[in-house]
């Protein structure tokens, strides 16, 4: 099998570089999808890390655990884009860089 | 009849709470009456307790004592003991007192706080009599603190007069100074000799108790000691550099001046050196000290007397310098002597003060002599009598004071540690001594009246009640001479030293001994120095009818106007202590507490509330750097615990 | 395994694109891509369900949802004149650097070259299929059962969530009284 | 029930009652309480002590937190019964005075009296370290509002300082509390002091453990640097409040220095007696020198006390039997004169409507009784044998001397300086021509039978301490080891 | 399948909570406002009580058991194939949070109607929130960990964001949601190394999984010591101790811990007084839970993994510093309050970190009873806030607008003293022996510095809390209106609590329960070496640990 002597290492390097660029994503963007995007992105690379780990221990819960991360994910975005739209009701702008009626 | 020697004390203590409480309603005569009556009780009691002593053995007896605390070692009690140098002051001051009681009840009877002024002099006598009777140091300490207190209040008794009370404040914080020096000097005894009795099981003044202290290394502070006894002394008995008090006093009603400040409560230092001298002896530096400064307080004060205008002042600066010549006796050895002239100066010092106060009285509140003169034909009595004090006191032959001082001039000259040069100056102190008394008399009876018209119209001479007391205090100032008449040993006239006698050990025996022509000698020179000096001054301002010698110029010459600024210590105490202390205090309550001690207390604070503007520059309300922030935390954080993490 | 590393390849590229461009649409459909790698890297760990799902949910379902509301707010590309904090990008990267960093050590270092258990290619109960997965679900010796239903109650919420913030008309009706 | 348990029930009930009674009512109510409480302290004083010296009559011991081991433990020896019976007087002189007290704030009033008076009691008798710390600073709740209420808005600085200080000072204990809680598993004041002369904890643990409980009490009594939370919160308190304040709960610091620091490390005290005792020889000039310069006669009692809180602490610290008995004398003695000194204090502002110094004056004739009363006390602070001043500082001195020869002859000319600013400010406030013509009462009534009272014991004290010796100096001895030295 | 009912009954509190939260929801649906409020709100009240009894058997297992493992000899209660748990520890905190919810939807019920908010939503969102929180207090395995989490914390972005006609309270929650997403992402990544590390270490250890995942605390546990003494120990593998940073990160964000904790002060001000009431003391809750169970595998191997114990040490301090001295400078009443929040969280992580040395139950209990003591005075003081505002204006915030509250409103005055002073940690409240207790555990576990300067610290906030009496009492009033409008059951919720404090700090015998076991002090011995041999070998495993030899 040609993927047989992939190492571990490497999936989980590639997800560890994923997850990075998800965090760093995070934080230069400024259109809150986006970020939240990018939010998904360090998700999934934590997906990836979890099947790679089961896959290489012959156990089931990496796969388990990340089917509960999707699920999660889920939920988070339908709420979360929800509250974006609440806001942009109130007023037509939802750049992050100017919400901070509260500070201090 | 054991119970004898608290009598004498609780009598006035009981006149001092009646008046106190009652005072008020026993009206005018009555309060003083009462305060007189107590006085003369407990003269009496005295004088049987003379007996008693006379006849105890060892010429000593106790009290019962009541003890005040205790912590274990410690043990500190009210206990009296008398023996003659005791009794002697208890005649003094319960005698005295007695007439100047009596002298009061005249002097005082226009005052409207008569009662208040009756139960002070009570409280006086009281303490006075507790410091010469108490058998240990703390008890002495007690009366020592008390007639302080009291004086302060007498002083004061005036108060709506701002001298007055500054004045009673003055004594009350100098004599403190003295107290603290007291104080030292206890505890430093008490380490050393384990107690605070005089006598009895090793006391402080016996052989075996010096023994004892000795051993506990008493070597090393046995000079330190009598110093500090000797400043104590300094500040109650108005010696340099802590005189200054004594003038001021004068604020007070002059019977106050008389009996305490004058006759009682200045010689408390002298008996205070007496009663310790067995620990003055073992300290030879001490005495020089006491001697040397004796002299110089004589000199100084005589000094400043001769310029003096108040008639007051004139007495009280004479009282300093007699004071001095006591201290030099003292220094000298001759501890019977200076009781001697504390004895003498007693009487003819009070006589001269009530004198001096009946002219007031008369002159109605007037104390300078330049508004006086010629009163001799107004208040006969008065004059007469003071004329007898002034003579005992300026040292004429065969008066109280020619005797007693002729004594301390012998023990100047030849006493232990006595010379030439002391001797001299002491000499030239009765020279002065004599100049300025007969210049006050003078300036006060001689000549024409100076006064206003009023005042001469209201001229009289004082009631019975102020004028027995003059007339028996004259007499005792002419015959106490003769307790011990050494100096009439000069002329071969030789009576026995019955006052010596009578002291016996109490006041450690050391009459200096000279050859007979010797003593002749300094005899005839101090004769002739005060009676030359007498009739100088008093022919002088005799002639002088406006009572003046000097003239505005010559008065503006240093030496007098030195002597007239009483040398400027006042003004010297001010600048060295007085205004750096203000100066000190204002910049320790104004810079070091509000600012300094204060100020950290509120930087504190105020470091924190900055801080807490900084750090929430952080707290900027952008999503993006809260991350950052998290970011930066979560860096840390796994950073930390990969370096760290062991093996 | 070069399939493997192709596919890493593609995977990183549209994930720093995602972050780069600055076109919220684009950055949505890169991220699109990205998700296809993942899902075709699933496959080469035998996740063939996981990779089902992955497909499904998160292409099919949740990124379409984000390219919809994006659509609905019509976001243009933000104008840089508005960004208020200069120096965040800088640090970002360099804590980025920093942090990818230490988790390649720490994984390198940390996994051990260790052979894969051998288990049939296809299976019916291998763990990736279907059936591996049910199986590990419901056992009653395995926890998966209660986060499971717990779930359920997540996915509740995020329908009240959605629905009490994006409807409308909600107080008027909620204060009629 | 132990009698203690009462005497801190009474006050805290009665101040309960006083709130929710009718305005007109609270004074009455006040008074029986603070009688009531004065009375049943006084029946401390009989109790027979064991062999420990706690009372064994008075002792209660009853599980409050099991968890911590911490119980409701109290039990007095006769140093916290003399500190017990003069709060109770204190309070009883506070509350009974008739004082007038602007309308509306008598509940807040005599509530935060009662209240003080109850926390005050459950501090001196608490024999469990961790009660006596809740006591300890539950008794700054009522001083506080009483301050800050009274003070006006321009206090409240003032006192938010003296809090947040006062609290640093606890908390700094409460870490000496809870490892010495931790380390012998009890928090039992007994068990503690058995545990600690079994395995005394020598060297710099005893000693930091010592420091700990010190910084509190040095904040409290206030020792020198200390201080300057206490002018301020004096200025602010009603006067009524300040006796209570500088009479009972300033005691409350030399007694902690007492039972906390002397007693439970001998060792410890003996190697910081050179800083305390240097601290309180500063401190005993340093007041004195501030004191003389104040403009307002509250402020100078307030360094004044300073001052004379030094002397007792520098007793406790000098390790000598003679002068710990006279520290513990005198802090009785200070407690009556400065309390008694605020009461008059207390009528004087009532009558002319101020306490500075420059407005007061020419009283003497004019209010007599008042005036004597004044003058009294004003020698009794100023140390004067036969008052109650005296015997306590020459106590301390003496036995300091023997020790510590240096400090205690700077802290003798003491006697000086207190002459001098107690002197100067009497003859400023009394003496001399009246400043205004407004008629003032003297002291009669109730105000003359509660003052008379205090000169009676001003002079009951200062020549027959003996009573209280004999019963102190069992005690006192407790610090014997220090003897040695 | 009994095992599952076992299971079942063995956790009712938290089902009992959701399937009254989804009641309440079919309640709404009939929809006649008003009366519907009260009928609702009394629903809820009925399901929380349900549950406060369901814990109550469970309240006298030893705390803990299954944390302080190994340690207690009380068995491990495994419910769910050992993913959950109900012990001593989980159900006090559980009673704690049905108290909460009950107090919060007391307080909120006109609240929401001044603002024309639903409640039917709100309500049932609350109990979703609160059965969450309650998964997390008696989670023994990660994942259930991590899904009780999303439960409450998505809960809570939608209630930071109820007003939805206020800009403030949609801002917060879009902060609240973007930051938690971030931080769940990173416990996430820390799971899925925990994960991997823990499986390869069990392998190494040559182990077998029957039961259980490689996610249980007490596997994880056990691999622990089983690899303690071998070559390669997983106490110090990099991608364990990697993992469990983060895991302490994602939880230190919900826990607010300094640096994690700059979005609560900004939710806080903008949520619904009430949303704040209650996320600042179920969140808590959740988070301390979650934290003292699963650091508490770090106990056994403490000198191999020192470091996280100093990382745990400095941000207990910093974040006791920190949220004090921001506090200072506030005159937002609820910020303020988010901010001293802060400081309370860091020191409850000083009570975490002393469970990691000590023997016996006192830190962890400590830790419970704090969080029961923070709940009910910070809850007391947002309902004072509520039942002082007005409606149609803007929450009653302003400090400057406490000014001489005393004469106006004394009964609020007193109350919210009250409150203040045990926030404070003054005598006789509730906050002081929660102070007293973590403090003495800390010491107990020798962490001087830390309890020392944490003391300390805490003055700063006796500063800030005092201030508001200050403002209460000494100063003159703005203005002499009463602003007592709201009142009601806030009204009662604030002076319940109050009540509550000041007897928990009076008479607290009752819920501290008996004296602990004496020999504890000291830390915890490493075990011996030849231990793990036999632990490979199995047969030593305790009851009920998912392991079997191969």
């Amino acid at each position: 099998m040609s993927m047989a002597d992939v190492p571990l290492s490497w999936y989980l390097i590639l997800s560890a570089l994923l997850f990075t660029t998800g965090v760093v994503g995070v934080l230069v963007k400024r259109n809150p999808i986006v970020i939240f995007m990018c939010v998904e992105l360090m998700l999934n690379a934590v997906n990836l890390s979890l099947v790679a780990f089961g896959r290489y221990l012959g156990d089931a819960g990496g796969q388990m655990l990340s089917i509960f991360v999707m699920a999660v994910a889920a939920a988070e975005v339908a709420v979360g884009l929800g509250i974006l739209i609440a806001i942009f009701r109130l007023r037509d702008n939802i750049n992050v860089d100017e919400t901070n009626t509260m500070r201090g | 009849m054991e119970l004898l020697p608290w009598i004498v004390p609780l009598l006035p203590l009981v006149g001092f709470l009646i008046n106190a409480l009652i005072g008020v309603r026993l009206g005018k005569p009555g309060a003083g009456l009462l305060a007189t009556a107590m006085l003369w009780a407990a003269f009496a009691c005295s004088l049987v307790l003379l007996g008693q002593v006379q006849a105890a053995p060892g010429k000593r007896l106790f009290s019962p004592e009541f003890v005040w605390f205790n912590a274990d070692t410690l043990s500190v009690s009210f206990k009296l003991s008398i023996d003659t140098l005791t009794a002697l002051m208890l005649l003094i001051i319960t005698g005295v007192g007695a007439l100047i009681h009596g002298y009061s009840m005249g002097y005082m009877s226009h005052e409207k706080n008569y009662s208040r002024y009756f139960a002070y002099l009570n409280l006086f006598v009281f303490f006075m009599l507790l410091l010469v009777m108490s058998s240990n140091l703390v008890g002495m300490f007690v009366g020592w603190e008390g007639v302080g207190l009291a004086s302060y209040l007498l002083i004061g008794f005036w108060q709506e007069k701002k001298s007055a009370t500054d004045a009673g404040k003055k004594a009350f914080i100098v004599n403190r100074i003295g107290d603290a020096a007291l104080l030292i000097a206890l505890f430093l005894i008490f380490r050393h000799f384990g107690t605070f009795e005089f006598y009895g099981e090793k006391g402080i003044l016996t052989k075996a108790g010096i023994d004892t202290a000795l051993g506990n290394g008493y070597g090393l502070v046995s000079t330190t000691v009598p110093i500090l006894l000797f400043i104590g002394a300094c500040g109650k008995s108005a010696q340099l550099p802590l005189h200054v008090w004594l003038a001021d006093a004068m604020e007070g009603p002059t019977p106050v001046s008389a009996l305490i400040h004058a006759a009682t409560m200045v010689t408390a230092g002298v008996y205070l050196l007496c009663r310790t001298h067995e620990l003055f002896l073992m300290a030879p530096g001490a005495m020089t000290l006491v001697a040397i400064v004796g002299l110089l307080t004589a000199l100084v004060a005589a000094s400043i007397g001769l310029a003096q205008n108040d008639i007051k002042k004139v007495l009280a600066y004479s009282t300093v310098s007699q004071l001095g010549l006591m201290f030099l006796a003292c220094g000298s050895g001759a501890f019977g002597v200076a009781m001697f002239h504390v004895t003498t100066h007693a009487f003819f010092k009070a006589l001269l003060f009530l004198g001096s106060g009946s002219v007031i009285h008369a002159m109605g509140g007037e104390q300078d002599m330049r508004k006086m003169g010629g009163l001799a034909k107004k208040l006969p009595i008065t004059y007469a009598t003071m004329f007898i004090g002034t003579l005992a006191i300026s040292g004429i032959p065969l008066l109280s004071g020619f005797f007693s001082k002729d004594e301390i001039l012998l023990n100047a000259f030849a006493g232990q540690a006595g010379n030439a040069f002391q001797w001299g100056l002491a000499l030239l102190v009765s020279a002065m001594t004599a100049f300025y008394m007969w210049r006050m008399m003078a300036k006060t009876f001689s000549g024409e009246f100076r006064g206003t018209e009023e005042q001469e119209h209201h001229l009289h001479e004082s009631p019975i009640s102020m004028t027995a007391p003059l007339g028996i205090l004259a007499v005792l100032s002419v015959f106490s001479g003769y307790l011990n008449p050494a100096a009439l040993k000069a002329v071969a006239v030789d009576l026995p030293d019955t006052f010596g006698h009578f002291l016996g050990e109490n006041a450690g025996e050391s009459i200096a001994e000279v050859n007979h022509n010797t003593e002749l000698m300094l005899v005839l020179a101090s004769v002739a120095v005060a009676v030359g000096f007498s009739l100088f001054a008093w022919r002088k301002y005799k002639k002088a009818t406006n009572g003046e010698l000097l003239t505005e110029k010559q008065r503006q010459s240093g030496w007098y106007e030195l002597a007239y600024q009483k040398w400027g210590f006042d003004e010297l105490y001010n600048e060295l202590f007085v205004r750096p202390g203000k100066q000190l205090a204002t910049w320790l309550w104004r810079v070091a507490d509000l600012r300094g001690v204060d100020g950290l207390v509120q930087g504190a604070g105020n470091m924190i509330g900055s801080l807490s503007n900084l750090l929430s520059r952080f707290q900027n309300g952008y999503v993006r750097s809260y991350a950052l922030t998290m970011l930066v935390g979560v860096v840390l954080v796994i950073l930390t615990s990969l370096l760290g993490r062991g093996r | 395994m070069i399939l493997f590393l192709i596919i890493a390849a593609i995977a990183l590229a549209t994930a720093l694109l995602v972050v780069l461009n600055p076109n919220p649409v684009r950055s949505a459909l890169f991220l699109v891509v990205n998700l296809f790698c993942i899902a075709g890297l699933y496959l080469l760990l035998n996740a063939y369900f996981l990779s089902a799902v992955q497909v499904i949910v998160y292409t099919g379902a949740i990124m379409v949802l984000f390219l919809f509301v994006i659509m609905l707010l019509n976001l243009g590309t933000p104008d840089r004149s508005l960004n208020k904090l200069k120096a965040q990008a800088p640090l970002a990267v360099l804590g980025g650097l920093i942090l990818a960093g230490t988790l390649v050590w720490a994984v390198t270092k940390g996994a051990p070259p260790i052979a894969l258990p051998t288990e049939p290619m296809v299976g019916l109960d291998t763990l990736g299929s279907p059936q591996g997965i049910g199986k590990t679900l419901y056992d009653p010796k395995k926890p998966w059962l209660f986060p499971f239903e717990v779930t359920s109650i997540l996915l509740l919420i995020a329908v009240i969530g959605s629905v009490v913030l994006a409807r409308r008309s909600y107080g008027e009706e909620a204060s009629k009284s | 029930m132990s009698i203690l348990t009462l005497l801190i029930l009474v006050p805290a009930l009665a101040a309960l009652i006083v709130a929710l009674a009718p305005q007109g009512a609270t004074r009455r109510i006040a008074c029986l309480g603070a009688l009531l409480t004065f009375i049943a302290s006084a029946l401390l004083l009989r109790g027979m002590p064991g062999p420990d010296g706690f009372f064994e009559d008075s002792i209660q011991r009853s599980d409050w937190l099991p968890a911590l081991r911490i119980q409701f433990h109290v039990g007095v020896d006769i140093v916290s019964t003399l500190m017990i019976v003069l709060t109770a007087l204190l309070s009883v002189a506070a509350i009974v005075m008739p004082f007038k007290i602007s309308a509306g704030k008598e509940k807040l009033y005599f509530g935060s009296l009662l209240l003080l008076e109850a926390t005050l009691i459950g501090a001196f008798s608490s024999l469990n370290l961790v009660l006596f710390y809740v006591f300890f600073e539950a008794c700054l709740i009522p001083v506080w509002f009483l301050a800050g209420s009274f003070g006006g808005e321009k206090a409240t600085k003032a006192l938010m300082k003296f809090f947040l200080y006062t609290v640093i000072g606890s908390l700094v204990m409460l870490s000496s509390i809870l490892w010495l809680g931790f380390h012998f598993q009890s928090f039992s004041y007994i068990d503690i002091q058995h545990g600690l002369v079994k395995e005394p904890l020598l060297g710099q643990l005893g000693l930091w453990l010592m420091l700990g409980f010190a910084v509190a009490f040095a904040v409290k009594t206030p020792l020198f640097p200390f201080h300057s939370w206490q002018p301020e919160t004096y200025a602010a308190c009603p006067t009524a409040g300040v006796v209570l304040v500088s009479g009972a709960m300033a005691k409350l610091g030399t007694y902690g220095f007492w039972r906390f620091c002397i007693v439970l490390f001998p060792e410890a005290s003996k190697q910081a007696a050179p800083l305390m005792i240097g601290l309180a020889v500063v401190g005993i000039l340093y007041g004195a020198f501030v004191a003389a310069m104040q403009r307002d006669v509250k402020r100078l009692i307030a360094y004044s006390s300073i001052s004379h809180l030094g002397y007792i602490v520098m007793g406790l610290f000098s390790g000598s039997t003679p002068a710990i008995s006279g520290a513990i004398l005198q802090m009785v003695n200070h407690g009556i004169t400065v309390g008694g000194l605020f009461l008059v204090l207390g009528l004087i502002e009532e009558q002319t409507g101020t306490l500075k110094i420059r407005s007061l004056g020419g009283l003497w004739d004019r209010v007599p009784l008042l005036s004597r009363v004044f003058l009294i006390l004003t020698l009794a602070s100023v140390g004067l044998p036969l008052t109650n001043g005296f015997v306590g500082e020459f106590m301390i001195l003496l036995g300091t001397f023997q020790n510590f020869p240096a400090a205690a002859t700077l802290a003798t000319t003491g006697v000086i300086w207190s002459a001098v600013y107690m002197l100067w400010m009497f003859q400023r406030v009394v003496y001399g021509p009246a400043r205004s013509e407004q008629p003032l009462t003297d002291l009669k009534g109730t105000s003359q039978w509660v003052l008379g009272f205090f000169v009676v014991l001003v002079f009951a004290l200062g020549i027959f301490p003996k009573t209280f010796l004999d019963l102190i100096s069992p005690i006192a001895a407790l610090a014997a080891p220090m003897e040695n030295k | 399948m009994s095992e599952i009912l076992e299971s079942l009954q063995g956790l009712l509190a938290p089902l009992v909570i959701m399937v009254c939260g989804m009641l309440v929801l079919l309640l709404d649906l009939r929809r006649s406002a008003f009366a519907a409020r009260k009928s609702l709100a009394l629903a809820c009240h009925i399901g929380l009580a349900l549950a406060a009894i369901a814990c109550l058997p469970a309240l006298n297992v030893a705390s803990l058991a299954g944390v302080k493992f190994p340690g207690s000899d009380t068995p491990v209660t495994q419910l769910f194939g050992a993913g959950m748990t109900m012990d001593g520890f989980s159900a006090l905190l559980d009673l704690t949070l049905c108290l909460v919810a009950a107090l919060v939807i007391g307080m909120s019920g006109r609240y929401l109607e001044d603002k024309r908010l639903a409640f039917g939503e709100f309500y049932a969102l609350i109990l979703f929130a609160t059965s969450g929180a309650m998964v997390m207090t008696s989670a023994l395995d990660l994942i259930n960990l991590f899904v009780g989490l999303e439960v409450l914390s998505v809960a809570l972005y939608i209630l930071a964001g109820y007003a939805r006609r206020e800009l403030r309270s949609e801002e917060s929650a879009v902060k609240y949601f973007l930051l938690g997403a971030f931080a769940s992402g990173f416990l996430l990544y820390g799971i899925a190394l925990v994960y991997g590390a823990v499986g390869l270490g069990a392998q190494r250890a040559g182990m077998q999984l029957v039961g259980g995942s490689y996610t249980n605390v007490m596997l994880i546990t056990e691999v622990l010591r089983a690899t303690m003494h071998t070559a390669t120990p997983l106490a110090t593998s990099p991608l364990f101790v990697v993992g469990i940073t983060l895991i302490l990160v994602g939880l230190g964000f919900k826990a607010s811990l300094v640096p994690f904790h700059t979005y609560a002060p900004d939710v806080y001000e903008g949520a619904p007084a009430p949303v704040a009431a209650f996320m600042s003391a179920v969140a808590k809750i959740g988070a301390f839970a979650a934290l003292a169970r699963f650091l508490q595998p770090l106990a056994i191997v403490e000198l191999q993994t020192p470091t996280i114990r100093h990382i745990i040490w400095g941000i207990a301090l910093a974040t006791m510093l920190l949220g004090n001295i921001l506090a200072i400078r506030q005159v937002n009443l609820k910020r303020m309050l988010a901010f001293s929040s802060v400081a309370h969280a860091g020191y409850l992580l000083v009570g975490i970190l002393a469970s990691l040395t000590l023997r016996n139950n006192i830190a962890i209990d400590s830790v419970g009873f704090y969080l029961l003591a923070y709940s009910l005075m910070n809850v007391g003081a947002f309902a004072v806030i509520v039942w002082l505002g007005h409606s149609g204006e803007e929450e009653f915030t302003d400090i400057r607008r406490f000014a001489g509250l005393s004469k106006r409103n004394p009964a609020a005055a007193a109350t919210l003293t009250i409150l203040l002073f045990s926030l404070a940690g003054i005598p006789l409240t509730a906050g002081f022996l929660g102070k007293l207790y973590l403090f003495y555990a800390a010491v107990g576990a020798q962490l001087y510095w830390l309890a020392g300067l944490g003391l300390v610290i805490s003055v700063i906030g006796v500063a800030y809390y005092l201030n508001l009496v200050v403002q209460m009492y000494f100063r003159e009033p703005l203005d002499e209106s009463n602003p007592e409008v709201r009142g009601g059951v806030a009204k009662n919720v604030a002076i319940l609590c109050a009540i509550l404090t000041l007897a928990l700090g009076v008479l607290p015998s009752g819920i501290l329960g008996p004296p602990s076991p004496r020999e504890i002090d000291g830390p915890a011995p490493i075990v011996q070496p030849g231990l793990p041999s036999e632990r490979v070998g199995g047969g030593a495993a305790p009851p009920g640990a998912p392991m079997m030899p191969r």
